[in-house]
């Protein structure tokens, strides 16, 4: 026998095997067969430059802000105003840039927030296990015993109507759904033997937790976090519609929808702006969220 | 584990979720506020009255003392007084819960009825016309928002079409013409106890609308979870070698696929029946429909804070019951269910 | 002779109580391990034989501490490690390491194998930079395989090629001991081969002392010095290997498994032992020996007393009342 | 002898993320009425493939792309579904490596029985019933009427391997195809299984075809075997010959590859390298990047199965170590 690198082993000739992507890639490559997927993500792509640039875009600038023109209020769609003006005469295209900065941001905070309370939750009560997971579930079942549009509708309204409370309440209605994926996740994850070398080496919890669940869990929370996305939106147009969530004159697609419901009837166009660019939206993120989960698919079971 | 033990365990911890929902709707109600006797008194409080406030919600009170009277009022069934009317809310429920809960219950009929069958059939015929066709359809009412679907509705087949009532229970002269005796607070039902034909009919015609812009949702969400359980129960091995066993195709689908993809469907139908409920705040508002939604976004108006907390509560423990009950469901149809 | 000990185990018992949360009936607790008393030598392989839940994985994982028992000590080198601290411990763990039974779950998917494999070495060494590429570059062709498989990750490996760098992971920091838990189960008999003589060639080399954990008896008799073979959680026959080839293994349990195996050579064949196929419950053992009611032989006895394990000879202890009967006759 | 199913030059590739599996290059193997022909091999031989495409129940991405599977003289890759239909079960039946997810878990082992005999046999509820009782029976279930009552998680791994068995009986087919049976079985309820089939082929006449990565599994049960490696059958003959005069390194590798009490102390012979994964067609012989005698002929045309003995026709062999052209 030689020396210690060179110990005698038996022949080895073996090909790898072939394709060798990287996980995301080949979520890409799914992905971008399904055209709807792409429509959406041009939808997004078009509201959320509009929203970012919307002082460049529009001649009215401060009508989009709220200031009135009570003059040219109840405008049809004209070649000045696209999309027609408001009860205050504003411009409705303007308005519909402007509250696009108020449902999206809110809609991805919300989601944001989330995430960053859900998911650490998970993965401490799925990892750890025992009472400490108990207690984590008790108080995810708690909170996904009320129906989340309520429970955020009453938070909101003792906190008082604003954007930040807004946001807070939806977000507090909304980790537990995180905290239970990743906990599901992060159980079958433990199963695997990695998880267990890792401990048979002696490295310390919080590093497992860190380096080898948190790593391995992302997958399926990105991919629900895009269709949360939308339904983020839905749930934050709904309670600026019922008139918690940013106060007027600013404005949002929720409490323009609400502003313009009563001359619906006669002059549809500025809440049926508002109501369209939310189902759009919307519509963008599931059809984004359900090519995004087609694609992952594969890479969801394997765990 | 034995069925009974099953049912005793779940029962247990409903109570606990129920003894949780009371802590946070406490905590809410009293601590959340930066001023809860005034949240409690409503806009534009007098120093009087937010004194008097502190007193009754003993708010100079420790904390679990404040909520051990909370928690035994709410056993009494004592919800409080809302701020507007001066009404005890326990009263003022009893006449708006039933106007929602026709409509939720109409809305589910109908949301389920359509979208059962169809996340089966689509399913089970996974890239046909029909599953593209209810997919579309399906993604389309989960996106949509309800009020303004509501709008469009009220345009269509109101202003346009000239065919249903705009908004309402009930119009103004059948009331007086042809007036409702209230047995169940269900005027569909009543009307038809009554054997009042023409109130039936215009009642009818009222619920249409509303109902159909609550069902969306929940024909969206129904179409596309039991499309998947239908999809995920027929790749399981059994159903392979049922299929090896030659039997055919619509014993495969309709029995035995079927039991097996019935558990996710139950909880659809939990789902959507909150969706429903919640749904219901806002299509109530667009259809003038007196119940709970209107009541609560009444209340979120004029900031009557004790109608907030209790609608909330009790719309929660509705919620929970009816989870409750679909458990049961399950732990009789799957034997496994009380294994796990 | 002491000196010739690695390990040992007293009385070592671990429990499972299936979690029923709140308000559950007490439906009986899972004996995954009964009073467990095992010795292992230095450089020996010892072989753990049984079939599924009888408490053979389990063995594995008490002994590195992954699990903690019930009751009961674990002594490697003289320490019993429910008695060390828990950085006392730590630095233990550099002397056993495990391999598990799926290679493709043995890595996390998202590292490349220097990562992995440079793991254990950063935990527990200040080897860094230069030196632990070094280090890692020697360990992978220890294992017969290239060095660019550092820069690689393991969907890009076979099941064999997987194992054999997890095989290296364990040799990372020079262990004495391995727990070896069904290496090879989940390969292909071309691919077995090649790691059991993997196995043994590097056993030879680094003096490495071997629990080797299967369900299969063929390649257990083939690569152990001796074999003990377990029932619901308890250790019934301890058997140096060549005497059970020899067919001297007493408990009928053994021989029923010795039996089960299917031989390519049908002249090798033993008289197959029958045993009714009603499956054991380790939630609910049965009374007196856990195996009577499989047993063909089982006596009056057998349902009552539960047997000792006694020795037979200097390697050869067993657990049944006919080792007596067949001493008297 | 007429065989009753003869799988001639099957093809079957399956469309994968990866790109395209060639899972099944041109097997041919027949089983005759009344045999256990045992069908082995290491994983990605394309042996369960090959069953699943038998019966025309290859999942959605894999196709038949040539060859012929012929059931009692028809042709099943041109039969209609209709035709398949009633075949499957009623002809041929199949049971799987995992029992406990091949039962369906919400309905009671009885109505499944019973719902397979009702669909063939238009049976009345009496005979049904009483029939379901036989069949349990039959496979050494013990209390046959509690079984009935009985849902699958209730059962043993062995024990639901036995009902599988007595689904397949309860069609009347004469063909079983038993796919890696008892690899999810513990070893001495693996050999209850097999005796089970042997006694089921001599007491009902039942054909089989039994898949399996054991050898020592095809040496106590099948009456002939093929071996298969990269999807095509390396090696084929009366079980005994194959697994004593072996010819094809491959199977000389296998069998020499095998752990057992004789060869302690010493290595094991292995075959270098491991099985192909089927993502390209390898040229020539599949087993040349592997075989210790490979050739210049190996690596340019694939070798034909040709009898060892010529005369003899049973125990055949594709290697050119053995094939007249190259034998001078």
């Amino acid at each position: 026998m030689q020396g210690a690198p060179g110990i005698e082993v038996s022949p080895f000739v073996e090909p790898a095997p072939a394709a060798t992507y990287s996980e995301w890639r080949l979520i890409w490559r799914s992905f971008r067969q399904d055209k709807l997927a792409l429509i959406g993500l041009a939808i997004i792509l078009v509201f959320i430059l509009g929203a970012a640039f919307a002082p460049l875009l529009t001649p009215y600038p401060e009508q989009g802000r709220g200031d009135p023109n009570i003059l040219e209020k109840f405008k049809p769609p004209s070649a000045a105003h696209p999309l027609g003006t408001d009860y205050l005469g504003r411009d409705v295209l303007a308005r519909v840039l402007y509250g696009g900065r108020s449902s999206l941001s809110m809609g991805f905070l919300v989601v944001v927030i989330a995430v960053l309370i859900g998911v650490p939750l998970g993965a401490i009560a799925g990892y750890l296990g025992g009472w400490v997971d108990e207690i984590i579930m008790r108080a995810t079942d708690v909170f996904m015993a009320f129906p989340s549009l309520l429970l955020a509708l009453a938070i909101a309204s003792a906190l008082g109507a604003g954007f930040t409370n807004t946001m807070i309440a939806i977000a507090v209605t909304w980790w537990p759904w995180y905290t239970r994926l990743v906990r599901s996740q992060t159980l079958s994850l433990r199963e695997r033997f990695f998880v267990e070398a890792a401990r048979s080496i002696g490295l310390p919890g919080h590093k497992i937790v860190l380096t080898h669940v948190l790593p391995n869990v992302m997958t399926p929370v990105w991919v629900q976090a895009t269709l949360d996305l939308g339904s983020a939106i839905l749930i934050s147009a709904a309670l600026n519609f019922v008139g918690l969530g940013v106060q007027p004159p600013a404005a949002d697609w929720g409490n323009m929808v609400s502003q313009g419901r009563l001359y619906f009837i006669d002059r549809p166009w500025f809440a049926g702006a508002a109501g369209a660019a939310i189902f759009l939206t919307v519509l963008a993120f599931n059809f984004i969220g359900d090519a995004l989960r087609d694609a992952a698919d594969p890479y969801l079971r394997r765990t | 584990m034995q069925r009974w033990e099953y049912l005793l365990k779940r029962l247990f911890l409903a109570i606990v979720v129920l003894f949780s929902i009371s802590l946070i709707t406490f905590f809410i109600a009293r601590v959340l506020p930066s001023d809860p006797a005034a949240a409690w008194v409503g806009p534009r409080p007098t120093q009087e009255q937010i004194a008097k406030a502190t007193q009754t919600l003993g708010l100079d009170q420790p904390l679990y003392v404040q909520y051990w009277r909370y928690l035994t009022s709410l056993l009494r069934g004592d919800l409080g007084v809302s701020i507007k009317s001066r009404q005890p809310i326990l009263t003022e429920l009893k006449t708006y819960l039933p106007a929602t809960l026709e409509l939720v219950i109409a809305s589910m009929i109908i949301g389920e009825l359509i979208g059962l069958p169809l996340g089966v059939l689509s399913g089970a015929w996974k890239g046909g016309a029909l599953d593209n066709f209810s997919r579309i359809l399906a993604v389309a009412c989960v996106s949509v928002p309800t009020f303004f679907l509501g709008l469009l509705l009220q345009l269509v087949f109101f202003a346009r079409l000239k065919l249903l009532p705009i908004s309402g229970r009930i119009s103004n002269e059948i009331a007086i013409n042809y007036p409702i005796t209230p047995i169940t607070g269900f005027y569909t039902i009543d009307t038809l106890i009554a054997g009042n034909w023409p109130a039936f009919q215009d009642v009818l015609l009222h619920l249409i609308l509303p109902a159909i812009t609550l069902a969306a949702f929940g024909l969206g969400l129904s179409i596309r979870m039991t499309r998947a359980s239908i999809i995920e129960t027929l790749n399981e091995k059994y159903i392979l070698a049922a299929r090896v066993a030659g039997l055919p195709r619509r014993t495969i689908l309709f029995v035995l696929a079927l039991k097996n993809a019935i558990m996710p469907t139950l909880n659809v139908i939990g789902l959507s029946f909150v969706y429903s409920l919640t749904g219901s705040i806002l299509v109530e508002v667009i259809f003038s429909w007196p119940g709970l939604g209107q009541y609560l976004t009444n209340a979120v108006l004029s900031l009557d804070f004790p109608v907030i907390v209790s609608v909330t509560l009790v719309v929660t423990v509705f919620y929970v019951a009816v989870n409750l009950a679909l458990d049961l469901i399950q732990a009789t149809i799957d034997p496994r269910v009380t294994l796990s | 002779m002491s000196d010739q000990i690695l390990l040992e185990t007293r009385r070592l018992s671990k429990y499972f109580h299936p979690r029923r949360g709140l308000l559950s009936s007490k439906t009986g607790t899972v004996r995954a391990l009964e009073d467990v008393n095992l010795t292992i030598y230095r450089q020996e392989t010892l072989g753990v034989v049984g079939e599924s839940g009888c408490g053979k994985t389990t063995l594995g994982r008490v002994l590195l501490n992954l699990v903690k028992p019930t009751s009961g000590q674990v002594i490697f080198e003289g320490q019993d490690l429910s008695s060390l601290e828990r950085d006392a411990l730590r630095r233990l763990r550099r002397e056993m390491q495990i391999v598990f039974q799926n290679p493709y779950s043995s890595f996390d998917p998202r590292f490349s194998m220097f990562r992995s494999l440079a793991e254990p070495l950063t935990t527990h060494t200040n080897l860094r930079g230069a030196a632990l590429e070094q280090r890692t570059r020697q360990l992978v062709r220890q294992v017969g395989m290239p060095e660019d498989a550092l820069s690689r990750y393991p969907h890009e490996f076979s099941g064999g090629q997987l194992q054999r760098l997890a095989i290296a992971r364990a040799l990372a920091l020079n262990p004495k001991f391995i727990v070896l838990d069904e290496p090879t189960s989940a390969l292909d008999v071309s691919v077995q081969a090649q790691i059991l003589n993997l196995l043994r060639n590097l056993q030879r080399h680094f003096k490495l002392t071997y629990l080797f954990i299967s369900h299969d008896l063929s390649v257990v008799q083939y690569i152990s010095d001796r074999i003990a073979v377990m029932y619901l959680g308890k250790v019934v026959e301890l058997i140096a290997a060549p005497s059970l080839v020899e067919g001297q293994a007493q408990h009928p349990y053994t021989r029923a498994l010795l039996s089960a195996i299917p031989e390519v050579h049908p002249e090798d064949k033993r008289e197959r032992i029958v045993m009714p196929s009603k499956a054991p419950d380790a939630a609910r053992p049965p009374s007196g020996c856990s195996f009577h009611p499989r047993c063909p032989f089982a006596m009056e006895i057998c349902a009552q007393v539960e047997p000792p394990l006694e020795q037979i000879s200097a390697e050869h202890w067993s657990a049944c009342h006919l080792i007596h009967q067949s001493l008297q006759n | 002898m007429t065989e009753l199913l003869t799988v001639e030059n099957l093809h079957v590739v399956f469309q994968t993320y990866a790109g395209t599996v060639y899972a099944v290059n041109g097997m041919t193997f027949s089983v005759q009425p009344g045999e256990i022909f045992g069908l082995v091999g290491e994983s990605g031989c394309g042996k369960s493939v090959a069953c699943l495409a038998i019966l025309r129940i290859l999942p959605g991405h894999g196709r038949i792309t040539a060859g012929r599977v012929l059931f009692d003289g028809h042709d099943l890759t041109q039969a209609k579904e209709s035709e398949m239909q009633a075949i499957r079960g009623r002809q041929i039946a199949m049971i799987f490596q995992d029992p406990s997810t091949s039962l369906n878990p919400v309905f009671t082992v009885g109505s499944q029985i019973k719902r397979i005999i009702r669909h063939h046999t238009q049976a009345s509820r009496q005979a049904t019933e009483q029939r379901a009782l036989e069949l349990l029976d039959e496979v050494a279930l013990p209390d046959p009427p509690r079984i009935m009552q009985a849902y699958p998680h209730e059962l043993s791994g062995g024990m639901q391997q036995r009902v599988m068995i007595a689904m397949a009986l309860a069609s009347g087919a004469r063909l079983l195809i038993a796919d890696e049976p008892t690899t999810a079985l513990d070893v001495t309820i693996q050999n209850q299984i097999l005796e089970l089939l042997v006694e089921l082929r001599r007491h009902v006449g039942l054909s089989i075809l039994l898949i399996t990565h054991n050898l020592g599994v095809v040496a106590e049960t099948c009456d002939r075997v093929g071996v298969a490696y990269a999807g095509q059958i390396v090696e084929i003959g009366p079980t005994s010959e194959v697994l004593h005069t072996m010819k094809h390194p491959y199977t000389q590798g296998l069998l020499a590859a095998l752990p057992s009490a004789q060869q302690k102390g010493r290595d094991l012979l292995s075959i270098p390298g491991s099985v192909p994964n089927g993502l390209s067609v390898i040229p020539g012989c599949p087993f040349h990047p592997r075989c210790p005698h490979v050739m210049e002929v190996c690596r340019q045309t694939p070798p034909r199965l040709t009898a060892v003995n010529p005369g003899e026709a049973q125990h055949q062999v594709a290697c050119y170590l053995y094939s007249p052209e190259t034998a001078q």
